[in-house]
């Protein structure tokens, strides 16, 4: 019983939450999710993982993009929200999720450690997962500009239940992109 | 591989001795005889009157590869990914002519290595062998049937061998 | 956000500022999110905020450069009229006190056994509380630093609450001289504003106006305006002092009086005006006329050693045109240098400058208070016992004093002392408790640098420690003691009082918007600006007297006379423990991390000292000791020594460096009040030898035509050009015409070959145009350099070893100064010139240098093996290896110890072990906004990229741009025809296009 | 080459079984001498480590440099032992060309000096770069980063042309000791006898190995000549290449190949007098070789101190203000010490050897070729370190003394060099057998037919 009423307040948040982002401008993101309105309905996240045999490292709190992103369809950004705007793409902060997870998902036990962590006041220390070596600069805004989707890079992020490293993010790996596209390969470009 | 067919060897101090040996056998038409000397030795040589050695070839293949293959690197590599240094040009030849070189040379000694290599220890290794022809001796080693020993050993000793036996 | 959270926010780009490790991405690296949004902060993305500098009285508009809720970058405010949006080395290096390893990182108390341990705030509020409620008002002294605005109200009013009005302003370069002279020439005791754009003649007594007096940077920015050459046409600027300071070098001619005799030459410089003038002159000034007869040229040669003529001929030019006679300065201030202010304001006023070049603002609301001699009746008093709690706020008294003071073992006698240091100084670690104020970049506050501008502070980030801002504390203080003092006091916080003077401050202003408005556009602003006539100030009743008793300070029996001359770089100690400022070479002498005792070498060869000798200096006060660097731009009796070293305590940067010239000056206040930076010494070589840690090669250019320049004459054509250059133009392998076609052409074709690498359709060719007539050799540009590119300080052993890392360094040549032709000092700015056909990149074997499509000389550091050819092959010597690791904490050579590694800047990689790195034109700006216009969809304008050095340069020498734009300044002074490329014969093809130098020679 | 008189053989010429028993002895096992010199070159050896391993923990730092001079010992002795290296295949490549009988006797040693001078001197560019777990990006192989190396660079050429020397002259040793392994390996016994069974690739000196050996060797020469006359040339070419006053002369190539033999048999005359008098080697190696080798070294000396004429004539009479100042700072600026000692050493000291006395007195010969290895030292530093200290810029000319750390690694260089050549001297022939026989008339019973 109870656990029905939480799904309906979890879909109500989110609902809420998708409509805040049906005023931001069309996106990488966004696109990338409209892509996917076919099968809208038709992905449903598996209830429970086999989580020990899941790629990628182990979080302090088990967030599954493949819930966010991939059943409800978040926009990326609503929690990335600079990446269109600045090289980082931003981390949620805390209150972003209490912005849902105040109603949404009580009882869930991972859902309690957020909200824990958002009590005590003491961020969540994720562990990086998608790292460039410090002499390499990435802009996150000018990609997206660039009409890539989120998942060229970080690869189908909303079917993953724990995010794991998808490409390779060595230097070759760039440059085959920027070749095909015959974007510049002009070293201090990234490099200074 | 199969086991060499034996024969006689013999053994000389006496270089012209040794001259005389060869050109009986050759005079009696043997030709895949062996002849063992401690130092090259012309007048063994004249005796035995051999071809140019083919190694040659490899040394001239060798490096014309080795040329090649350095202006085409370089260059290659030049425009794979262009880069202005200094405001030179992409592919500057003269200064590859260097690395073109120093390949020539590199790989026309290795070729010359492995020609030697494949030439001289190609079938090398007949039966007989005395330690002394490293040493001081001239050694001859003639592999033939037993019914034309006698023959062969005649020659050998007539021409004065310090010794003559047979190796199986 | 308290500071461990703060910390763990700055994990978020940590990586950002971390070192150029291999590729690895097997360690495991936080993200640690905000827990809540902080406004206006995206990461990654910079917020400016408005504030003011607080490195010297000049109060600087600030903007600082916020990245993830940590400032990286400070620059000058735009709106300021103070600085125009420049900044001098000092503010640069103001970041550097923010993130000071040494700051006192929370309240401390004195135990038994003299050392200081930790306490809480409540409990420190209570102790301090208690020694108050104890004493009686009277024996509550309160010394503060130059303050203006609010604070400076603030601890008037809490010491009047506590009935004590014993308030000492210790500002070591107060002028008092300079504020006697105008009270007795012009009755004001205010300082006026000096124009130095609108003056074609200056004519400066031994004032560094380019350095620490006043306010340095607006005089630069005027000054460069007013001398600097344009349209054929420049001001001339005579310098009068025994000594060639850092200001001097600027000048076109260097006139080297006896010491203390320059009142003499201008009066005789009035008197001569005054004769030639007759009426012309003000009507008022006429009562002098009798004074001034008796100042005839003549009588001024005898004493001053300067030929009648000369005194003539500075008479004429000085009366030709709008000019500007300036004295006071810190270098000059002899035991009569009121006299000479005097002599000079009565210059001033009879050439009619004052009200024209020269201008008093309306009444100042707070006079610039104090001086020495209140320093030395608090001294007293502890002496005396007469002071039962001393507060020490934002003043080094126990540094900064002549120790015949002895201002030190005072503060024993003192019941109490409480310190609000924000760094362990001297004066701190003689107090018994220390409440650490924020630093000024933490703070909020507000300052009336001059008259019509008042500044405000707001804290541009988080305090970095557990720091608490002196005003809040002090009205904690009050509201607890309640009574008299709580009553005066209803502001709750700081801030609050601090809007409650904007808001009397808004009514006096007749300002009818609302306060939030106002206030938030004054937030915006970095504070207001008010306008308002100059104020007609006619000659006092005391000028007459002023320089009547102008009795010459006699030059002394003892062979020599020391000048104890402020720093530029360290100001009066202050900026001892910042890294940057220790590691800027001095602009004179080029000398880093020490003190050194200047002494022209003649006289150096006669007493047998050689450069880096120690030598014994001794006065009547004291006697120090510091290695001797020979320098021609003095007098043969006159050694010199800056101020600012030789620290006892104030941190790892500043402590057991160099000796302090304080131990030499008098302790007796003279009597303008102030401190007489001249002194009788004698001197002795004590046999001891060190290798100087100095930048500097050789000091002549052996006629390479390095820094060239010529004669405003040569310009509009009366005069033939330099011979230097002619001699150089001969030197220079001539390239036939034919040639120079066919190798432009080739390297165009090469770009056109590298077009795989095209930044942006057609791309620009970036180039730099320095000028050298108005580059003053400030090196504020250095700094700005070592902020914005993440350069390391090594230190003075290696700086010995030649190995500084300064990307952007500046050259100080001489010429002349040998038999008998006037010395000049030659200035430039040498960082790397960007050749089109640059002689580093071919030779590195990995093509970690090379070039890219848009002009740059571009190094890629990750790529580097460090051969080091490139440099070898760099005419120019530009290039920097790093020798050892300067960003491993575990190193001896550590660059960033914690905090001061959040000064790093985000967006520039910090160099590794082993690789060569250079100046790369900021690429990262470059590309910074390259990427915002292609964003925006906009093509770039003149003026969108500018470099570090190039906005901070007070003086407006650089100029940056795309070459290939016809538009464009850069382009414009690429054609000059002063512009010249250094050792162009090299056939480097220089980006950058330096200007020559200008003197204007013109004697009227 | 007409310098070098055919050495009047001895007046006893020792026999085939003689030669061999000879050579052979000189392999026997060791003394406690030879025990001796080992460990403490060995530990000479560890210290140079331990420095390499502490600049390597800390930084170049550690080294002496002082900005301008970004070059110092390292690059000196790279260039050095370089030079060394030359001589031993001059002897053996270019005298073999000439047919010149009295190298027999010598080369070997020569060329295993080549060998082990060339190992030390690659180790120097590593030493000297900043980040040397980097030094593989020098060579062009294929990577993910899709970079390649900068052709223009002189410094790959470096990477080309020692690497080529190192390998040809290695094959050319090799191929050389093949017949003489197999000749002491029928002579050994015991372990040796194993490892030269091994190592002799079972040579039998047949006349088919005779014949086609003796090709491969004389294309080897052939090859060898060329070489070893570019690799010094492109070393020389760093510097030539350049924009360095005192660097950027065209003379470059051909005064560094002259330096480069002079230096090279300086060595050789210091490695022969103590090894001909240990391993007994009077009969074979005779006045006339030393002779000989004086020639050589008078010769190439001679070329040096043209050099040396001519770079300060060129300075002075291009009229290059540049230049002047760099030569002048040479011969009385800082360094004037280390300009003169070498000029003294190499252009002076050699003129001694016009006395047929002091050619043939071994002592005499063995101290002077001491001088011209310091001599030679000394005109690297000269070049590299003088002229960069003095470039363009005055403000910002430096003064570099080395520190420890290079002292340290140069004497751990030589100890290197001393391992490797004292392995090898006393498990190989150091004398060729069968080039020492191959001049040598083989005995005849009649009279020698015509």
């Amino acid at each position: 019983m109870t656990k029905r009423v939480l799904l309906a307040a979890g879909v109500l948040g989110v609902g809420a939450a998708l409509v805040a982002l049906r005023y931001g401008a069309p996106s990488a993101g966004l696109r990338a999710q409209q892509d996917t309105t076919a099968a809208r309905s038709a992905y449903v996240a598996p209830v429970d993982v086999d989580t020990a045999r899941l790629p990628g490292p182990k979080q302090p709190v088990f967030y599954r993009h493949d819930i966010h992103a991939g059943q409800y369809e978040m926009d990326c950004r609503y929690c990335h929200f600079a990446a269109e705007v600045s090289r980082s793409p931003g981390m949620p902060t805390l209150s972003t999720c209490m912005g849902c997870h105040l109603v949404a998902g009580a009882g869930n036990p991972e859902v309690e450690k957020v909200r824990a962590a958002y009590n005590e006041g003491r961020p969540i220390e994720w562990i990086e997962i998608h790292r460039l070596p410090p002499f390499v600069q990435f802009p996150h805004n000018l990609h997206v500009a660039a009409d890539l989707t989120c998942q060229d890079c970080h690869g189908p992020i909303e079917r993953m239940p724990q995010v794991y490293q998808y490409a390779s993010l060595k230097m070759g790996w760039c440059l085959d992109c920027h070749h095909e596209e015959d974007v510049t390969t002009e070293c201090t470009v990234c490099h200074y | 591989m199969s086991k060499p067919p034996g024969g006689l060897l013999a053994a000389y101090r006496h270089v012209d001795a040794a001259t005389r040996a060869i050109r009986g056998l050759k005079d009696l038409g043997y030709k895949d005889f062996t002849v063992y000397t401690p130092a090259p030795n012309h007048e063994v040589n004249a005796a035995v009157g051999h071809r140019v050695s083919p190694v040659r070839l490899w040394t001239l293949v060798g490096g014309l590869t080795g040329c090649v293959t350095g202006f085409a690197m370089t260059l290659w590599m030049s425009y794979d990914w262009p880069i202005v240094v200094g405001g030179k040009p992409l592919g500057s030849v003269i200064p590859y002519v260097v690395i073109a070189f120093e390949l020539t040379v590199l790989f026309g000694a290795a070729a010359t290595i492995a020609g030697l290599l494949f030439h001289a220890w190609r079938n090398a290794r007949p039966a007989g062998y005395d330690p002394r022809f490293t040493d001081d001796m001239i050694g001859i080693f003639v592999p033939c049937p037993v019914e034309r020993r006698p023959a062969v050993q005649e020659i050998l000793r007539s021409a004065g061998a310090e010794e003559v036996r047979v190796e199986t | 956000m308290d500071r461990r959270r703060f910390l763990e926010v700055l994990g978020v780009t940590g990586g950002g500022t971390a070192a150029l490790a291999g590729c690895s991405t097997d360690q495991v690296e936080k993200l640690i999110p905000y827990l809540v949004p902080p406004e206006h902060q995206v990461p990654g993305v910079a917020t400016y905020y408005a504030t003011t500098c607080r490195e010297c009285p000049a109060g600087c508009g600030l903007h600082v450069r916020v990245r993830e809720g940590r400032a990286v970058k400070v620059e000058g405010n735009p709106e300021s009229p103070v600085n125009r949006g420049r900044l001098c080395a000092r503010g640069q290096a103001s970041l550097q006190g923010l993130y000071n390893p040494d700051r006192v990182r929370g309240p401390m108390a004195r135990t038994a056994d003299g050392r200081f341990e930790p306490i809480t705030w409540d409990e420190a509020i209570a102790r301090l509380a208690e020694r108050l409620a104890a004493a009686s008002g009277d024996q509550i002294w309160f010394v503060t630093g130059h303050e203006t605005g609010t604070f400076d109200r603030l601890v008037d009013e809490w010491l009047n609450g506590l009935r004590s009005n014993r308030r000492v302003v210790h500002e070591p370069f107060a002028y008092e001289a300079l504020r006697r002279a105008n009270r007795d020439v012009f009755n004001v005791s205010a300082l006026p504003t000096y124009d130095f754009a609108a003056a074609t003649y200056v004519l400066s007594f031994g004032t560094d106006f380019l350095e620490t007096w006043v306010s340095p940077v607006e005089h630069a920015r005027g000054f460069s305006a007013g001398h600097g050459f344009a349209e054929g046409r420049m001001g001339r600027y005579v310098h009068i002092e025994p000594r060639m300071s850092m200001t001097a070098m600027s000048a076109d001619e260097w006139i080297a009086p006896v010491p203390g005799s320059e009142a003499l030459l201008a009066l005789a410089l009035a008197h001569i005006i005054m004769r030639d003038r007759g009426a012309a002159v003000p009507p008022d000034a006429l009562r002098l006329r009798a004074l001034l007869a008796a100042h005839t040229p003549q009588g001024a040669a005898a004493r001053t050693g300067v030929a009648v003529e000369t005194i003539e001929r500075l008479a004429r030019e000085f009366a030709a045109g709008p000019s500007l006679a300036v004295a006071g300065g810190i270098g000059a201030q002899h035991p009569q240098a009121h006299v000479t202010a005097a002599a000079v304001n009565v210059l001033n006023y009879v050439a009619g400058n004052v009200g024209r070049t020269v201008r008093f603002g309306p009444e100042p609301t707070v006079a610039f208070g104090g001086g020495y001699g209140d320093l030395a009746d608090l001294t007293r008093a502890m002496r005396e016992g007469r002071v039962g709690v001393l507060l020490v706020h934002g003043a080094n008294p126990a540094y900064a004093s002549p120790a015949g003071l002895g201002f030190t073992d005072a503060m024993g006698r003192v019941g109490f002392t409480v310190s609000f240091a924000r760094f362990l100084d001297e004066t701190a670690m003689a107090a018994h408790l220390i409440l650490p104020d924020h630093d000024p970049l933490e703070q909020w506050n507000d300052a009336e640098p001059r008259a019509n501008v008042t500044a405000l502070q707001q804290p541009v980030m988080q305090p970095v420690f557990d720091t608490r801002q002196t005003g809040d504390i002090l009205l904690a203080m009050a509201r607890r003691m309640g009574g008299r003092v709580g009553a005066r006091f209803t502001a709750g916080s700081y801030k609050e009082y601090l809007q409650q003077s904007w808001q009397a401050l808004q009514r006096r202003l007749r300002n009818s918007q609302p306060f939030d408005v106002f206030w938030a556009e004054a937030l915006q602003r970095g504070g207001i600006v008010t306008e308002s006539p100059p104020r007609p100030v006619r000659l006092g009743i005391g000028a007459a007297g002023a320089i009547g008793e102008a009795t010459i300070w006699a030059a002394p029996d003892e062979p020599f006379t020391l000048i104890a001359y402020p720093s530029p770089v360290l100001h009066d100690g202050r900026g001892a423990n910042r890294p940057w400022l220790q590691e800027l070479p001095d602009p004179v002498t080029k000398v880093t991390w020490s003190t050194w005792v200047e002494i022209h070498p003649a006289t150096a060869r006669r007493l047998g000292i050689a450069e880096g000798d120690f030598v014994e200096v001794t006065s009547a006060a004291g006697t120090v000791t510091a290695p001797a660097y020979l320098y021609p731009g003095l007098r043969e009796d006159v050694v010199a020594m800056p101020t600012g070293q030789g620290h006892t305590a104030f941190g790892r940067y500043a402590q057991g460096r160099g000796a302090n010239v304080y131990h030499l000056l008098s302790a007796e206040p003279m009597a303008f009040g102030g401190v007489a930076h001249y002194a009788a010494v004698t001197i002795r070589n004590t046999g001891r030898h060190e290798r100087l840690a100095k930048t500097e090669g050789r000091n002549r250019q052996m006629g390479r035509g390095i820094a060239r320049a010529t004669t405003l004459g040569a310009l509009v054509g009366s005069e033939t050009p330099e011979a230097a250059h002619e001699e150089h133009a001969a030197h220079a392998a001539p390239v036939p015409e034919r040639i120079e076609h066919i190798l432009d052409e080739w390297q165009e074709a090469q770009y056109a070959e590298a077009r795989r690498g095209n930044y942006a359709g057609e791309h620009p060719r970036w180039a730099m145009a320095i000028d050298l007539s108005r580059c003053t050799g400030c090196s504020a540009c250095v700094t700005a350099c070592y902020a914005e590119n993440n350069i390391p300080t090594v230190g003075p052993a290696l700086v010995r070893h030649g190995r500084e890392m300064s990307w952007l360094r500046i050259e100080r040549y001489f010429e002349g100064g040998e038999h008998g032709e006037p010395l000049e000092t030659r200035v430039i700015p040498m960082l790397c010139q960007h050749c089109g056909n640059a002689p580093c990149e071919p030779v590195c074997p990995v093509f970690a240098a090379y070039h890219t499509p848009d002009g740059l000389n571009a190094q890629v550091y990750n790529r580097c093996v460090g051969t080091r050819y490139c440099s070898n092959n760099c005419p120019y010597k530009v290039r920097y290896f790093n020798w050892f690791d300067y960003q491993a904490p575990q190193d001896p050579t550590f660059a960033w110890p914690e905090p001061l590694h959040w000064l790093l800047n985000p967006d520039v990689t910090v160099r590794a072990k082993g690789v060569m790195e250079k100046c790369t034109f900021c690429v990262q700006r470059i590309r910074g906004v390259q990427h915002e216009a292609r964003l925006a969809d906009r093509p770039l304008r003149d003026g969108d990229v500018v470099t570090a050095c190039q906005q901070t340069c007070p003086s407006d020498a650089i100029v940056f741009g795309d070459l290939n734009d016809p538009t464009s300044r850069v382009h414009d002074l690429a054609a000059d025809r002063r512009g010249y490329r250094v050792l162009e014969e090299l056939n480097t093809r220089p980006a950058i296009t330096y200007l020559q130098k200008v003197r204007n020679t013109r004697e009227a | 080459m007409a310098t070098l008189a055919q050495p009047r053989t001895p007046v006893t010429p020792p026999t085939y079984a003689e030669i061999t028993r000879d050579v052979a002895a000189t392999l026997g096992n060791p003394s406690r001498g030879y025990y001796i010199l080992l460990g403490f070159v060995l530990t000479v050896l560890a210290i140079g480590v331990g420095a390499l391993l502490y600049q390597i923990r800390f930084g170049l730092g550690v080294a002496g440099y002082t900005p301008p001079v970004m070059w110092g010992v390292y690059i000196t002795n790279f260039v050095f032992w370089v030079g060394i290296a030359h001589s031993g295949t001059l002897i053996s490549a270019i005298l073999y060309l000439f047919r010149s009988a009295w190298r027999t006797a010598v080369y070997r040693t020569a060329e295993a000096m080549t060998v082990f001078a060339v190992l030390t001197a690659g180790l120097f560019p590593l030493i000297h770069i900043g980040r040397i777990w980097y030094a593989y990006w020098l060579f062009p192989y294929p990577n993910q980063r899709q970079l390649w190396i900068n052709f223009k660079s002189p410094l790959v050429f470096d990477v080309f042309a020692v690497s080529t020397y190192l390998t040809v002259s290695t094959l050319f040793l090799i191929v050389g000791l093949i017949p003489d392994i197999a000749a002491v390996r029928d002579v050994a016994t015991g372990w040796r006898k194993k490892l030269y069974r091994i190592t002799a690739l079972g040579w039998r000196g047949t006349d088919q190995q005779w014949r086609h050996y003796l090709k491969a060797y004389l294309y080897l020469a052939a090859l060898a000549t060329p070489l070893v006359l570019s690799v010094h040339s492109v070393v020389s070419w760093d510097f030539a290449v350049s924009i360095v006053p005192g660097w950027h002369a065209t003379i470059f190539a051909p005064y560094f190949v002259a330096g480069a033999i002079y230096s090279g048999v300086a060595l050789v005359v210091t490695l022969l007098v103590p090894l001909r008098k240990v391993f007994r080697m009077e009969r074979y190696i005779t006045g006339d070789h030393f002779d000989n080798l004086a020639k050589l070294l008078m010769l190439t000396g001679f070329i040096v101190g043209y050099a040396y004429a001519t770079e300060y004539f060129l300075a002075w009479y291009s009229g290059n203000q540049f230049e002047r100042a760099a030569f002048w700072n040479r011969a009385f600026g800082d360094y004037w010490w280390a300009t003169w000692t070498m000029i003294i050493c190499n252009a002076f000291l050699p003129l001694f050897l016009i006395f047929r006395k002091v050619r043939r007195s071994i002592p005499a010969m063995f101290v002077l070729s001491l001088f011209v290895n310091l001599g030679m030292w000394f005109e690297r530093f000269v070049i590299i370190v003088v002229s960069l200290s003095h470039e363009y810029e005055p403000y910002a000319f430096g003064h570099y003394t080395p520190s420890w750390v290079e002292w340290a690694i140069l004497c751990g260089s030589f100890a290197w060099f001393f391992t490797w050549f004292l392995l090898f001297a006393k498990n190989f022939p150091t004398v060729s057998i069968s080039e020492v026989k191959e001049i040598i008339p083989m005995p005849r019973k009649g009279r020698a037919h015509t």
